[in-house]
């Protein structure tokens, strides 16, 4: 594979970095001041990101070498196919969510917005240094910074609950973060590089016990952050914080790091090959395919909005670990497109649930009855998003789970067939009853009437379900994601399509 | 002993035995390289005298002769000889300390030359011990307080 | 020609004007401050020159004091293990003493500015002294220099710090004498105490008990002036007493200097092959980092104080140092060595912060810094990087050299030190966080939505630019030396790791 | 046995020596006893050190110039080891600078707290 050197990723993360002093500095004094500036460093680094597009397209590979760190270990800046889909998406997402913040965080009047602002750059900076980082090291930098700048946000509230859910975020994920920094050195130990491959690169270093032990411990620390089942808390508590704060979670930033991260150690650290060798994916499959149904059933129950959708989330970050998993070609396609469709449809479910906070305070399901009629626009997004993600075409949702569906079936593993079929089912059950509530049924207090959200509220709700649609009709419109997913599941399983 | 004791005895005997302590204190400064003795041991003999002074007039008596402004000069002053003595050597091309450069400006070669380097430097020795064990001296006598305390001794001595 | 000089000019310069600074204080105090930077400067100039020349040349290069040859005169050695901690020492005093202008006038009477600053750059003197000294008995003597001016400049500190700097006088005694007591064991068997003369006799004489109680008495005096954990009860009081200034100048530099002689003694005088492979003094040194990383976190988990706090993260860190020793192995001791200026810098941000904090609000109690990011905003976010740094998040330096620790630890096996490294470093998120949390939110109502709704203004109240600068400029350095870390390994450390690993 | 211990006798007085010095610095309550013992501990290192630079019928080390050739005189067997002696001149100053300190604080001490009993002094600072 071609590599170009160039400073491109290394200019992109520094308009966020830059973005985020600009803002700390310019703070409460002038806000339409500070929130250009978050916008401007949104739409630079998304433009920078794009312009790294055609070379990915063209099977190159961008990189940039920061400095030398010790023998054969570098922070470096490398962008492949896979690690361009999630910047694309983290970027594109974060001019969206800024927008949306801005407008929820002044209807709301909330305080210390120029923290959250500042804090909002920061996190994104984490998370698309994630995406582009070359190696685990450079990888495991940005995972921390991304960490800690949500803490903040998570707190944001300063409520004891969030206080509460900020630590114990901050638990999990640190706690996470050990057993990655753990793993790590035992693969540089072991390997004596970092670098990422597709197809993995520990093939032949150590012994089976080692490899499995590594293998767990990476999954523990990334799956904290990915909310895989037994370590999934920190997730549902975080629901305190602010909705922009909550659609970037799980959307854009963290969960999806998190299962970025993961992928990364499947398909790029250990590889399919020596995953079916050791017959690790088999256990790794069966914990998150637990975690999809019990997840599933939970969701049934909860009647808080964003309780719901974040049980929801962590279904569909076990469905993609779950597709990378079944190492087969069309589950590792079907996995990497679900990441940048689900953040649609994600994002646009809890932009949504924030609108209907910000004009009605209402939080729970049972109090939005005959909420469809008066805010039109806003349930109608939350409908496509929701029959998105139970998979119904032609929004966007369908095509990835058509693929995962195919990748079970390529595995010759009905079980997990079974899987993702029965989370669509359980999927449409409990979002169904929230759209039929809005629409169909007469509000309980008649005298509450509402109106839309400000437009700043309702433009990216609008711009993000166009987005899902318009993915499901083309998915190789616009940032390709599809000829991505497809160049990556090629480039690791070493075949042509 | 910050007030004065007046006793004839003591302080003729004093004045007596003052001048020859010093003489000796230099004495044993300067044989320092090549007898036992040398600047710690001379300047202590040399703080000895003051003592002596303050123990047989009074610490305002001894002030007028030796102020305390003085010694901290002094106690400094010694340490500015020594590594006055070691740059010396520095610029004139040497070491630190490396006395037998310091022949390229004393009439004398080498060897001689490091015996002056050292008796240089042991006069600084000399200074800075005087000087250090003065001032501790000074410290016990006023219970730390210096200048204080003689102040309020005197005010005292006024009332009376 | 003056190049050839640095070595002792790293030392002499600061040493002849601390007296300078006595007397020109007495006349006018304002003097101070310039004078002790002209010196500092001189010496951090000195030292960066005599780096250069060290890389330049490709290995130590020898001083003789008074062109005396070794062993009999007294000779400095500068080499790749010690220039860098030059540097860093002389570096950090130099951005204390700006930071303790303000500090000291508020804190101090002020006719004792000038035996203050006396105080401060003969610590300093010493503390160059014993880094850059090749002769086992100068250090002894630089070692009590350095010693004496902490007694003195802990003991003017707040209530309490009379007491703890006596008990400081009475440990560190102990310490310095055991030192003493070592070196004369060693020169029985030798006769010679020169560092490299050591290292060329000791080898036949390894399996003569003598030399092995001098090791013992080595281990325990060296030990007992850096903390370690057995023998740390002085520290916390003493830290805690003093001055904020003067905790900011003795905490970062003090103890890391303690673990350089230990590296020395261990690495320099002794071979590695007597140290590590004859005696099991790694494996001690092994188990005793682990109980102190442990202790040291359960005790600063319990204290309110920040400074205190801080202490016994000093405990943890010197515990982290003795690991990268223990595990005997090259990445260890990298580990080891990038840490002891790692750490200079993170101490030397948390105390100044700590300070910064003491200056304006006059307490340190951790439950009481509630709405502080409204009056302080730069000096927390200096504390955030330095907090960042001692939990290891990268890039700050912190991370870089508990990397190394880690790497040597799987590489000698030693796992059980490897969990207590990384379960330290999550209790010190838990420690950070908690101030963290402390001073940036604010807890609040369920339902207050109104900006600023209930709660008292506090405007912007922050510390002098003085104090601010070389605040920001140690916060610049960790970050600096987090991302430049692989570079200064390449260049400086990789060759100051005894060739035998 | 005995024999070792007798004609070591001099390790044996500062260990002796060494003992009580710690002992006093540990056991003892009061300030100033436990100066006084860290000061006996400092001293009997300085015998030590002495003493391993002593020899039986050593003379001094300094050349006389009024016998001559000085090197012809003396020979080093004859000498004691005056290196010791010389380091041991440098570590008495520290001793004495060491109890210098020491007696500045114990001062401050007993002013502030008006005692040197240790615990009286602890049980003043809880307060």
């Amino acid at each position: 594979m071609e590599t170009v050197h160039s400073a491109t990723p290394l200019l992109a993360m520094l308009a966020s970095l830059i973005g985020a002093f600009l803002i700390l500095f310019t703070g409460e004094r002038n806000r339409n001041l500070r929130e250009f500036w978050t916008l401007a460093a949104a739409v630079i680094k998304f433009g920078l990101i794009a312009s790294m597009l055609p070379y990915i397209l063209h099977g190159k590979i961008v990189e940039y070498t920061i400095v030398e760190v010790y023998k054969g270990l570098f922070l470096q800046f490398r962008v492949d196919t896979f690690g361009m889909i999630f910047a694309l998406l983290a970027s594109f997402l974060w001019i969206v969510v800024s927008l949306y913040s801005i407008g929820y965080m002044r209807d709301l009047n909330e305080h210390a917005q120029t923290r959250y602002f500042f804090c909002f750059a920061l996190a994104i900076f984490g998370a698309v240094g994630v995406a582009l980082a070359g190696n685990l090291l450079t990888l495991y930098m940005f995972y921390e910074i991304l960490t800690v700048a949500t803490f903040a946000l998570v707190a944001h509230k300063e409520t004891p609950e969030a206080i509460k859910a900020g630590r114990k975020y901050l638990a999990y994920l640190l706690t996470g973060a050990a057993f990655v920094l753990f793993s790590m050195a035992v693969t540089y130990y072991l390997t004596g590089t970092l670098d990422f491959k597709p197809g993995g690169f520990v093939a032949g270093h150590g012994s089976r016990e080692i490899l499995s032990l590594v293998f767990v411990t990476f999954m523990i620390g990334f799956g904290s952050k990915a909310a895989i089942m037994p370590i999934h808390e920190w997730l549902p508590s975080a629901m305190i914080a602010p909705t922009p704060v909550s659609a970037l979670l799980h959307a854009v930033a963290v969960v999806k790091a998190g299962v970025f991260c993961c992928l990364r150690v499947i398909l790029y650290v250990f590889g399919p090959k020596v995953l079916s060798d050791l017959g690790l994916w088999i256990p790794l499959a069966f914990v998150v395919s637990f975690t999809v149904i019990v997840a599933n059933i939970i969701a049934l129950t909860q009647d808080h909005l964003k309780r719901r959708l974040a049980f929801s989330t962590i279904n569909n970050l076990s469905i993609i670990i779950l597709g990378a998993a079944l190492v087969s070609h069309d589950g590792i396609r079907g996995a990497m497109l679900h990441i940048p469709f689900h953040g649609f449809m994600k994002i646009t479910l809890f932009m949504c649930a924030g609108a209907i906070y910000v004009k009605t305070h209402k939080e729970f399901i049972s109090e939005m009855e005959g909420i469809g009629k008066q805010m039109p626009i806003t349930m109608a997004a939350f409908t496509i998003g929701a029959l998105g993600l139970t998979g119904i075409p032609p929004v966007c949702g369908f095509i990835s789970k058509w693929y995962l569906c195919l990748g079970a079936l390529e595995a010759k593993e009905i079980i997990f067939l079974l899987v993702f079929l029965a989370s669509a089912l359980l999927d449409a059950a409990y979002f169904l009853p929230i759209i039929y509530g809005a629409f169909f049924k007469k509000p309980k207090f008649v005298k509450d009437h509402f109106d839309e959200a400000s437009f700043f509220v309702v433009f990216p709700i609008v711009i993000t379900a166009i987005g899902s649609i318009f993915f499901g009709l083309f998915p190789d419109a616009f940032m390709h994601f599809f000829k991505l997913a497809v160049a990556s599941a090629k480039n690791i399983m070493g075949m042509g399509v | 002993m910050i007030s004065k004791w007046e006793d004839l005895i003591i302080e003729t005997l004093c004045r007596f035995l003052i001048p020859f302590m010093q003489t000796y204190s230099l004495y044993v400064l300067v044989h320092g390289h090549s007898s036992p003795g040398g600047g710690f041991q001379g300047g202590c003999i040399m703080a000895a005298c003051f003592i002596l002074l303050v123990i047989a007039y009074d610490l305002n008596e001894a002030k007028k002769r030796f102020k305390e402004k003085i010694n901290v000069i002094f106690c400094s002053l010694g340490v500015f000889i020594y590594a006055g003595t070691g740059w010396a050597c520095l610029l004139l091309g040497g070491n630190f300390l490396d006395y037998g450069k310091l022949s390229l400006i004393l009439p004398t070669d080498p060897i001689k030359a490091r015996y002056y380097g050292m008796a240089s430097i042991e006069t600084g020795v000399e200074i800075t011990v005087m000087a250090i064990m003065v001032s501790i001296f000074w410290d016990l006598v006023t219970g730390g307080k210096h200048e204080e305390a003689l102040e309020e001794e005197n005010a005292r001595a006024d009332c009376k | 020609m003056i190049s050839h000089q640095f070595p002792v000019l790293i030392v002499v310069t600061p040493l002849i004007l601390s007296f300078f600074v006595n007397v020109v204080g007495w006349w006018d105090k304002r003097y101070c401050v310039p004078i002790v930077f002209v010196a500092l400067s001189v010496s951090l100039f000195s030292a960066i020159g005599a780096l250069e020349a060290v890389i330049k040349h490709g290995g130590p290069i020898h001083y003789h004091l008074g062109n005396w040859q070794p062993p009999w005169g007294i000779e400095y050695v500068i080499d790749y293990l010690n220039t860098p901690i030059l540097v860093a020492i002389a570096f950090i005093s130099i951005l204390v003493l700006i930071f303790s202008q303000r500090s000291i006038e508020k804190e101090l009477p002020e006719s004792k500015i000038p035996q203050f600053y006396t105080l401060f750059l003969l610590n300093v003197t010493g503390l160059l002294g014993i880094t850059v000294t090749g002769d086992a008995f100068n250090l002894y003597v630089l070692l009590e220099i350095a010693s004496f001016s902490a007694y003195a400049i802990i003991g003017i500190g707040e209530r309490g710090a009379d007491f703890s700097a006596f008990r400081y006088v009475i440990f560190g005694t102990i310490g310095a004498c055991a030192y003493l007591l070592g070196v004369g064991y060693l020169y029985i068997v030798t006769g010679s105490l020169n560092m490299a003369d050591l290292h060329h006799l000791l080898p036949k004489l390894y399996y003569s008990r003598a030399v092995l109680v001098g090791m013992a008495f080595f281990l325990v005096g060296v030990g007992i002036k850096m903390g370690i954990f057995p023998f740390h009860t002085w520290m916390p009081d003493a830290y805690t007493y003093a001055p904020s200034t003067v905790s900011a100048l003795l905490a970062p530099l003090f103890t890391k200097v303690g673990a350089y002689v230990m590296i020395r003694l261990l690495f320099t005088i002794f071979e590695p092959s007597f140290s590590i492979k004859l005696y099991p003094v790694a494996e001690i040194l092994g188990w005793i980092a682990a109980a102190g990383i442990v202790f040291a976190c359960v005790m600063a988990l319990a204290q309110s104080d920040l400074k205190r706090m801080f202490c016994y993260l000093i405990v943890g860190e010197m515990g982290y140092i003795l690991i990268g020793i223990a595990s005997a192995n090259r990445l260890g001791l990298t580990g080891a060595i990038l840490h002891i200026i790692n750490d200079m810098f993170m101490m030397a941000c948390l105390f100044t912060v700590a300070g910064a904090i003491m200056y304006k609000t006059g307490d340190r109690n951790i439950y009481r810094f509630r709405y502080l990011h409204r009056k302080m905003p730069i000096t927390l976010g200096v504390f955030v990087v330095g907090a960042l740094s001692v939990v290891g998040v990268p890039p700050m330096c912190g991370f870089f050299s508990k990397w190394y620790l880690i790497l040597g630890t799987i590489e000698a096996k030693k796992w059980i030190l490897l969990g207590v490294l990384l379960a330290s470093s999550l209790v010190n998120a838990i420690l950070f966080f908690r101030v963290i949390e402390n001073a940036y939110l604010e807890p609040r109502g369920e339902h207050a939505f109104a900006h600023d709704g209930g709660h008292p203004s506090i405007s912007l109240d922050e510390v002098p630019w003085s104090m601010l600068i070389p605040m920001l400029m140690i916060a610049a350095g960790i970050i600096l030396l987090g991302i430049f870390s692989g570079v200064i390994i390449k260049h400086i450390i990789q060759f100051a790791v005894p060739a035998s690993f | 046995m005995l024999e070792q211990i007798v004609s070591r006798y001099n390790y044996w007085i500062y260990i002796i020596l060494i003992l009580i010095g710690f002992y006093g610095m540990m056991a003892k309550n009061n300030l100033l006893k436990k100066l006084i013992g860290m000061n006996i501990f400092q001293w009997a290192l300085i015998l030590y050190y002495v003493s391993i630079g002593a020899k039986k019928g050593g003379t001094v080390p300094i050349l006389s110039e009024e016998a001559g050739s000085p090197f012809e005189h003396l020979k080093a067997i004859q000498c004691v080891n005056p290196l010791p002696h010389v380091l041991m001149l440098t570590a008495i100053v520290v001793g004495v600078a060491t109890t210098g300190i020491a007696l500045a604080l114990l001062i401050i001490i007993y002013r502030r707290y008006g005692t040197l009993e240790e615990d009286e002094i602890i049980e003043e600072l809880r307060r």
